[in-house]
């Protein structure tokens, strides 16, 4: 039993919270912002110190690390709202190289770890969003999957170099492709995302040849797509852990100089114990994230150990963040001051892939029937 | 007289003779619950148009005294009036500040000559009014206020600073706090002004909101000079007449018709399919359950305003319940949109507007003191718990740490 | 619109007021306690008030109230926490003059204004307890009713005279009947309510004259169900109502005068605010029940009003009486501190006839349903 | 060392050898959790003779140094031994705070003979201690003890009131907080005292709870002599120890095994048929999540407690979330339970023992520290928020308003 990072994911941890707080700081943030959304300069930093190779294979020159050092290097990222596709590089790369082919892998992969190729990941879908039921159909052509249909608010799209899809054949079976963003039947249509971030809804008209196929063609990609759809989730609650201590230092730190009623507002009624509440939940946030990542890194079943995690991301997170811009006054509702962004994030990070009700009922479905 | 929840008979007729007459002259509501917040300036015309549709209909101020202007009916059928008036796709914001808290302000505290010369033209809609209480440190702390008015002959020259000025872009007055007497405890040295936003030395810079608007603004008032006799309620004498100000703000808030109903909620969810899901109609029933509460509770505030004089505590509860109310409600809301509520903009749809109500809720949070600051006044008149010792109560403001 | 009680109202208010604060008073309720848990010397100041025929027909001397009255009467029965059945009796006697023969009526009504009868409620059943499906069936009998099976915790049953019973044919057609509690057939097995109040499990092997059917022969058993239902419901957010303003009111007086750190605990941080919150809730639960009671007495669809109140009866009553339980800290666990008997009195209330998620559903069931 | 969350090869054998010799000398656990709370008395004796098997067989005080007549182990192999042991009928609770309090701040600060005396019988269940620290107006702020003990030759004299004295009533030893001087700041003019409680002048009167038991006790002392020699910390350094005393209660309640599980919460919904209600299973959910948290806020401590010395606010956030835990879990427990969760008494099956844990919720929440008071220190340590102002922290004792 051993609750404590390792040495080396302590290594990494620093390393991430150097290269976010060094490079992504408030102006730069705005900076960005104004611009068009990708810190490519922080992504290079990132590439250079090699964490978009972080959990992938060695022979495609990655760090052969896994869900627990990608869990940190994201909470670091949550913690400055930095704007890079890091969460879907890094997952939809993973997936590849857990599912995809040889060819995919030498083609996609080397690129991803230089920082040239960017992932998205559109697993959410139109209508009530069950991410086991994608929305767009598969039709299997001479050498390939014909996919069709559209997909809501995938970030990064219009950035990205490949975007990994799940569909659904006509008997429910289940496809995961990376398709190539500049081929022809892709329409990427820019919209604008409440935490700001590039995002685009991407339809679909495109057959994608069999090399291309992730995973679905042996009857593996319910496996697959729920193996996406689990380090996904997990990445989003470890963006949330950054966020919300993000939030709650900014927070801390106004309510410790704020002077309302000749002190400061952390001696005024309510806000020490508004306060502290954040961190308990930060904190439940923290271990359950740790732990979900662990048992996925270790290869046991975290079905439910993912939805604890995210039942404290959504609900827990969403909660963080609104008491810290509440706790703010009018001073959060200035978009000059950073606080808000954590609140949009948070926002964001509860609804992407459902939410708390969503996780609890699923969570409900396997306990209650064990 | 009994009790009676609901409208009597001759309530009725007059809700009935209001919507006869609206349907006349306004359009029925959109589903979007009238998207204006994308552009303020074509809103603030709007509302001007309509204020000035009312005036010359004889329905603006309808619970004012003809004195000043007004109809002379009741306050409840100002509040039938307003129910009514939120069916259609009306625009009535702007004028929020000026009929809500200077115009009840005015009557009670203002002089004769002052409600003469304003109040009718605050009916008209020929003048907008903002608010220039607030600065970067007097937030629920108001009585904290630095901004300074110094005598100077027949005027008084201000210098200061003022945030959270809603529509202060288009106002063209203001009510303004300031410091007169340092040397006093600070609730004494406080004087109560009305501005001309005209005047010499006024800037005002809108602040933009998450929702992406600039409701709000900064204003810096630099060696503007104020007349003596724009003086409400004596020199020195300001805070009593802030706190009529504040209560007027804070019903407004607390009952003040909505951009978005539990109604619309339900109609989103049977849209995404999910009305039939247990525990999304759970959640909806708590939704309906705060919102049949907060109609009784204006009833109640809505009986005692035409029974009597202001209550104790119940404006305050109303407030509260109106911001959990909120929160709540957009909690559910965002849940219901799923992916689509992380989208903006146009491709967004119906989930924009619940997002716009979501961004919008730490308006109602702070607008009126905090939930805070309520909680402490329940506490105080609803359950009769002393006051926060106060370390700064009878001190000469002068004295105090500024933070 | 007025929302204001009639100076009637008002006088049946105070009238009470002065009863159940006069006669019940802490010392009271601990003999009564003690004893058989009947406090017959109020329920004998009851009769002679007449608040016992409050809501009968003039006809057999009662004073032809409503709801409203009802409710403003077990409100300060809910503050004192005064162990008496005048929810019970109320509603079953309203009942039988609302459905019942003129023979029950006659036999039943003048003996309860005069406070001799007193009649139990059981409504709830065992299992999932929808009250709308009683578990206890009926079979119709030459003459009468014949009824069998159990009915759980039923509040002054070994106190009362009769008994109003739901039961259920085999054709799920509903019958409502009034049972002498003496009868040979009906076994009254006491147990104890976590209120204290005298409780007991009722078993029922008996059959029922036609003449204390009190509805069901003619289909309309259903209907008359709903009808007890309701206005038991509103019965409990009444009490519920006095139960949380008496818990509130000892609350207040606590923190006021308990000093810790050399200030009143309503000067510490968050006791204030999570003392005020408790007001807001009473509020909710005060303007809602009164709505539902007064839709009723003007025989309005009450339905959703109902619900809405029974929503803050049970979820707001219970975070009522447990928040002010906890700000009495070690005090409150003193069971010769009255507050204890508040938060077990709304604690059963809340469990009293389904919990919140149950009015929830059920509300939500018809909100979304239009 | 690389992060292993669950036992490493080491633990799981430890654990199995735990499990197989528990399974010898204990009968697994019953399904209403052991339903003692009806009989204080017989529960004591159960404690005393299965405290005395653990000592005969190696299994008390685990982590305790052999020294002190422990096994020398780990806290991790402590923490495995009582989770393993929570699934037997066994009867612990009489020495929680022998074991969990007054150990370790002996361990801490108690002299040699002091320690030579007290532990070992400690462990075998010889002697019971209790804990005499609260007083009427010193729950929350125990700096402020009234009780004194003034000097008398070798030995001190006692005298004031005690409450919230948990198993007093089987006590032979108390650990005793006292005021022994006035003069100086509250926290500054405390002893801490080791007391016989068969010394004349004792006096433990239960208090019954609302679960019908009496848990509690107030203890009065009259002219209570104790000698110097059972001083613990030096003269007025007792504050220090109290603190040890009070870390070791507050890591006891959050981490102490429960008298029920969220498992046992499922099959109560599955009893009752509501396990595919989908709200209930929804709330089942959240407990579970719950649960599941603890328990790695748990193996959290446990990791710092074998590595480092105790860490900072992590202690307060589990006992803080296992008192949420606690009271929500009750909540849905009780909505399950329906009409049975009125009913008390044998005729209530399993709803009884849920009842029982949702009136027992208040130990929970106010043992150790109230929410409150925790939720400060978290704000202190956790986000670096200033002390709340204190108006009494450097006057004397003697000179502070007493409540």
């Amino acid at each position: 039993m051993n609750f404590d990072l390792s040495d080396e994911q302590q290594v990494i941890s620093d390393l991430a919270a150097q290269i976010f707080s060094g490079q992504s700081t408030v102006e730069r943030v705005i900076e960005v912002e104004s611009g068009d959304g990708f810190d490519r300069t922080l992504w290079n930093e990132l590439a250079k110190a090699g964490l978009l190779g972080l959990c992938l294979p060695e022979e495609h020159s990655g760090l052969n690390m896994n869900m627990v050092e990608l869990a940190l290097v994201l909470e670091q990222q949550g913690k400055t709202v930095a704007s890079v596709p890091l969460w879907s590089t890094s997952i939809g790369s993973m997936a590849v190289a857990e599912y995809g082919s040889k060819d995919v892998r030498s083609s996609l992969l080397p690129a991803v770890v230089e920082g040239k190729n960017v992932v998205a990941l559109a697993l959410a879908n139109y209508g009530a969003n069950d991410v086991m039921n994608p929305s767009v159909t598969a039709t299997d052509t001479d050498g390939g999957v014909k996919l069709s249909g559209g997909k809501p608010a995938v970030s990064f799209a219009q950035h990205a170099s490949h975007v990994l899809v799940s569909a659904k054949r006509a008997d429910d079976s289940i496809v995961l492709a990376l398709v190539d963003l500049k081929a022809p039947g892709v329409t990427i249509t820019p919209v604008e995302a409440s935490n700001r971030q590039p995002t685009a809804n991407i339809e679909f008209d495109v057959t994608v040849p069999a090399t291309h196929i992730v995973a679905g063609l042996e009857g593996n990609g319910r496996e697959a797509l729920r193996w996406v759809h689990e380090h996904a989730l997990v990445g989003l609650c470890a963006l949330q852990l950054g966020i919300s201590q993000g939030a709650i230092g900014i927070m801390s730190d106004h309510v410790k100089t704020r002077t309302q009623f000749n002190k400061p507002l952390s001696a005024q009624q309510a806000v020490a114990v508004r306060a502290a509440d954040q961190f308990v939940t930060t904190e439940a946030i923290r271990v359950t994230t740790l732990n979900a990542a662990w048992r996925m890194s270790e290869g046991f079943d975290a079905r439910q150990d993912v939805l604890v995690a995210m039942y404290w991301a959504t609900e827990g997170g969403h909660s963080i963040v609104i008491a810290c811009q509440h706790l703010h006054g009018g001073i959060g509702a200035d978009i000059s001051y950073p606080v808000h962004r954590y609140f949009l994030w948070g926002i964001q990070i509860s609804t992407e892939l459902g939410g708390a009700s969503q996780h609890l009922s699923r969570l409900g479905k396997l306990i209650a029937s064990r | 007289m009994s009790m009676h929840i609901g409208d009597s008979p001759e309530e009725a007729a007059f809700r009935a003779e209001v919507r006869a007459w609206l349907s006349q002259h306004a359009a029925p509501r959109s589903d979007d619950g009238g998207n204006w917040h994308d552009d303020l300036h074509a809103h603030s015309i709007a509302c001007k148009k309509w204020q000035r549709v009312l005036f010359n209909n004889g329905w603006a101020g309808i619970s004012w005294p003809k004195q000043f202007g007004g109809r002379g009916g009741s306050h409840l059928q100002e509040s039938i009036f307003n129910e009514e008036q939120a069916k259609f796709e009306t625009h009535t914001g702007l004028f929020a500040v000026s009929l809500g808290m200077v115009g009840p302000t005015l009557m009670a505290h203002g002089t004769p000559e002052q409600q003469e010369v304003f109040l009718p033209k605050m009916l008209s809609g020929e003048h907008v009014w903002c608010q220039l209480f607030s600065e970067p440190n007097a937030g629920s702390d108001l009585a904290n206020v630095a901004t300074r008015a110094i005598e100077d002959g027949d005027d008084f020259i201000v210098n200061g600073q003022k945030v959270w000025t809603s529509m202060g872009q288009f106002a063209d007055y203001g009510i303004l706090l300031t410091r007169t007497e340092p040397d006093a405890p600070k609730h004494k040295g406080i004087t109560y002004f009305i501005v001309d936003m005209k005047t010499p030395g006024i800037e005002v810079r809108p602040l933009v909101q998450m929702t992406g608007v600039a409701h709000f603004n900064e204003v810096f008032l630099t060696d503007v000079r104020i007349p003596k006799a724009n003086i409400v309620g004596g020199l020195h004498g300001g805070w009593a007449v802030a706190n009529t100000t504040l209560t007027s703000e804070r019903g407004f808030i607390g009952g003040g018709s909505s951009s978005w109903s539990v109604d619309e909620l339900i109609d989103f969810a049977r849209e995404r399919g999910l009305d039939k899901d247990p525990v999304v109609r759970g959640k909806l029933a708590e939704c309906y359950a705060r919102a049949q509460t907060l109609t009784y509770l204006g009833y109640r505030l809505r009986t005692a305003a035409s029974n009597r004089t202001m209550p104790g505590p119940e404006m305050f509860v109303m407030k509260l319940a109106y911001a959990q109310h909120w929160s709540r409600t957009m909690d559910v809301a965002m849940e219901i949109a799923g992916a689509h509520g992380m989208i903006s903009g146009d491709a967004a749809g119906d989930a924009m507007h619940w997002q716009h109500n979501l961004l919008g809720q730490f308006a109602i949070r702070l607008g009126g003191g905090t939930n805070e600051v309520q909680q402490n006044i329940i506490g105080e008149r609803g359950l009769g718990l002393p006051r926060e010792p106060s370390v700064d109560r009878d001190q000469p403001w002068r004295s105090l740490a500024k933070g």
